[in-house]
């Protein structure tokens, strides 16, 4: 299974900064090993974020982001106390949210 | 005429753009390098590491907890900045992965040597950097004061030095050839002088950190294991006596340097 | 510098390759694109035209470094603060793949996000704001990737 | 693994018999550091453990103190004297395939498969500035920018020029000849580079229509 995310989620004014790292090789497909085969590609394609529940952001990946991924993004009309959850989803269908309370 | 303002917007921006570039090469890495301070993946294999610590794990089915890096059994906050250090019970000088084979094999069962030949960044190698990592994060903001009261702490100081100064294999270089004088450079990186302190979370201050390069957590033996490569040295053993001396000579030296483990590296 | 055919050409590439990428006109999008994500270059692209031109604006930010010490990992930042965004695009001109993220935007989130990307070689790198009335606006920045350390 | 314990026991047995007051000499650590180094290390792909068998001017240069005046200067006349002028004195080679090598810093690490020179570049920018095209530089050596011009090389192959020209040359097969502790690796004389690609990198530097001397 896939290690678990980092998720910061502080608020300031009426929106909260949410930082969050994942645990993804992001392999890209194009290198290849030391005995000269291709690494087939294995990269998060899909993440979305709810705010206490509700989807808020969607977003699709390709195999240029960053192994062990970084993404920052700010939640309108999230308070100290709401709940943000991030989920991914690679092109193995492999998944994994994680859920952090706003502070 | 919407193009030509199009136009002329785009050319004033391409102008103002001009004179951003005047910014030094050295400006700029600068200015890369703060943008990737806030989100560090270290932060994952710190998490990683205090799980593992935590968990009952190895054919004895226990947890770490009551390991001691030098503070007491369990005690973690304040042990990084004393590494490496003399251990009674083991009767050597160890660095904190060797310190973590130790605990591993006494408590957990593990069997050291096996561990010890686990290449980095594979099965319980991997686990010994992240436990390394959050070990080296519970001291973050702490100055680096090692012990050096024990006659073996000593003569590992004097070891240290001699192997730091050591010059061979086919490019005749040693760690002092890069590392013992201020302001130099491989390339755009920077070398700290690590004969001195280098300063607050600069050289032997900085580590572990995460390589953005190859996207890996490097433990302070995995950065010596990789200066040994490029300084085109045969392979060095994983918490040989000839590192823990480096580690010794290179903590006492940074005596009052801030830690900033676990940092990110190019 | 850039003059006006330079520039003119740049948004007939953009639009290029929005259109091969199936992001022009805007479509419901149930799974990954993966049209999107196969454009390898920027001759590819210039086989297929259409849409209205993109044009670069200054209400569109692109952020970055001018120099990056590692082309694995590049902090990029893409947002504008212009009501009525459906989409923000990340792009990396000299990539295999030039789009390298695309993000929904909706009411509950602010227009700007920060992630890092690879770079195989210096390169332009670009925010596409897709506007919910089809007009397309980009800015771009170029980035500087350096060879570090001992190569070795 | 039994080797090193065996050191350890063997360095705290010398710790209790020199007494606790004084712990060992300088001449007991020293010996201590070298069986210490030699137990650390074992083979590794092409590196193998002979390259920590010092030679006299690697062991003169691996203190915190420069060698003596007459063990460096014996350093240098040896090394002078190791020194392979070209063949047929064909000194000057392609300053472009010069630049390719002085931009490769590969070669002869433990994950190299080969210590064939065709392998190995010559590590130059590491830490020397040459053509100003290339930002990224190291500065452990002097800049090079300039280096033939500044030195008035209009023609390599005008007698006027040859004495920089050789020097250049002995320079890069075995810099200790002009200095016993230089940071410089010995290129020909330790095999990194053979005399074709030291004719490139020579080119480089030497050949008025090189970049470099612009």
């Amino acid at each position: 299974m896939a290690d678990p995310m980092r998720i910061r989620a502080q608020a300031a004014g009426d929106k909260a900064t949410i930082r969050v790292l994942m645990s993804h090789e992001m392999e890209t497909g194009q290198r290849k090993d030391s005995a000269g085969k291709t690494i087939p590609a294995w990269f998060i394609q899909e993440v979305t974020a709810r705010h206490n529940g509700k989807p808020v952001l969607s977003a699709e990946w390709g195999p240029a982001i960053s192994k062990n991924p970084f993404l920052q993004f700010s939640v309108k009309g999230a308070k100290v106390g709401d709940k943000i959850a991030v989920t991914w989803k690679d092109n193995k269908g492999e998944t994994r949210t994680d859920e952090v309370t706003v502070s | 005429m919407k193009v030509f303002r199009i136009i002329s917007a785009v050319l004033a921006l391409m102008l103002a753009a001009g004179v951003q570039a005047q910014k030094t090469t050295a400006e700029g890495i600068a200015e890369y390098r703060k943008m990737l301070e806030d989100g560090n993946p270290a932060d994952l294999f710190e998490a990683k590491g205090e799980e593992l610590w935590k968990t009952a794990r190895g054919p004895n089915k226990v947890t770490l907890e009551k390991c001691d890096l030098g503070l007491g059994p369990g005690v973690v906050k304040g042990a990084w900045v004393q590494l490496p250090r003399y251990f009674a019970d083991t009767q050597k000088v160890q660095d904190v992965e060797s310190r973590l084979l130790s605990c591993m094999a006494t408590l957990q069962g593990f069997n050291a040597e096996e561990l010890a030949k686990t290449p980095f960044g594979r099965g319980e190698m991997a686990n010994i950097t992240a436990l390394a990592t959050w070990i080296a994060a519970s001291s973050r903001g702490q100055k680096f004061a090692l012990p050096q009261s024990h006659p073996e702490e000593q003569r590992f100081f004097e070891l240290g030095k001699r192997a730091f100064f050591f010059r061979g294999g086919p490019m005749d270089f040693s760690c002092a050839g890069c590392h013992a004088v201020d302001g130099q450079r491989i390339r755009l990186q920077d070398l700290p002088t690590l004969t001195k302190n280098p300063g607050d979370g600069v050289g032997f201050a900085a580590w572990p950190a995460y390589r953005v390069s190859n996207g890996q957590m490097w433990s302070m033996q995995l950065r010596l294991n990789d200066c040994f490569r490029q300084q085109r040295f045969p392979y060095p053993g994983f918490a040989s006596d000839l590192t823990v001396a480096l580690g010794v000579y290179m903590g006492v030296n940074a005596k009052g340097a801030q830690s900033i483990a676990p940092s990110i590296k190019r | 510098m850039f003059n006006r055919r330079d520039v003119l050409a740049r948004s007939g590439q953009m639009a290029a390759l929005l259109a091969g990428a199936g992001l022009l006109p805007m479509q419901a999008q149930a799974a990954w694109n993966a049209a999107a994500f196969e454009i390898k270059t920027m001759a590819e692209l210039a086989k297929a035209m259409g849409a209205s031109a993109p044009v670069e604006s200054k209400d569109v930010v692109v952020t970055g470094p001018d120099i990056a010490e590692n082309g694995a990992v590049v902090p990029i930042g893409v947002s504008t603060t212009l009501p009525g965004v459906k989409k923000l695009l990340l792009l990396v001109e000299k990539n295999p793949s030039v789009l390298a993220a695309s993000f929904d935007v909706t009411d509950a989130v602010d227009a700007a996000f920060t992630t890092r990307v690879k770079m195989g070689q210096s390169s332009n790198v670009m925010a596409v704001a897709l506007m919910n009335d089809n007009r397309v606006l980009f800015s771009q920045k170029e980035v500087k990737v350096t060879l570090g350390g001992c190569g070795g | 693994m039994k080797k090193q314990i065996v050191l350890t026991t063997i360095g705290v047995s010398l710790v209790l018999l020199a007494g606790c007051a004084t712990g060992p000499s300088p001449a007991e650590l020293d010996q201590q550091a070298a069986a210490m180094i030699k137990a650390a290390f074992r083979d590794q792909g092409i590196a193998k453990v002979d390259r920590i068998q010092q030679d006299l001017g690697q062991s003169a240069c691996s203190s915190d103190k420069p060698p003596s005046e007459a063990v460096a200067k014996q350093v240098e006349a040896e090394a002078l004297a190791s020194i392979k002028w070209p063949t047929s004195g064909q000194y000057i080679g392609d300053w472009r395939a010069g630049e390719r090598l002085a931009q490769n810093g590969r070669g002869m690490t433990w994950t190299d498969s080969t210590t064939d020179t065709a392998a190995n570049g010559g590590s130059c920018y590491n830490c020397h500035q040459i053509n100003k095209a290339e930002i990224s530089y190291g500065n452990i050596g002097p800049s090079l920018w300039n280096y033939g011009k500044l030195r008035g090389v209009k023609d390599v192959t005008d007698p006027v020029s040859a004495a920089i020209v050789q020097y250049t040359w002995g320079k890069l097969w075995n810099s200790k000849a002009y200095s016993a502790c230089s940071n410089m690796p010995r290129f020909g004389h330790a095999k990194l580079l053979n005399e074709n690609q030291i004719r490139d990198i020579m080119a480089l530097l030497l050949d008025p229509k090189s970049p470099v001397n612009q």
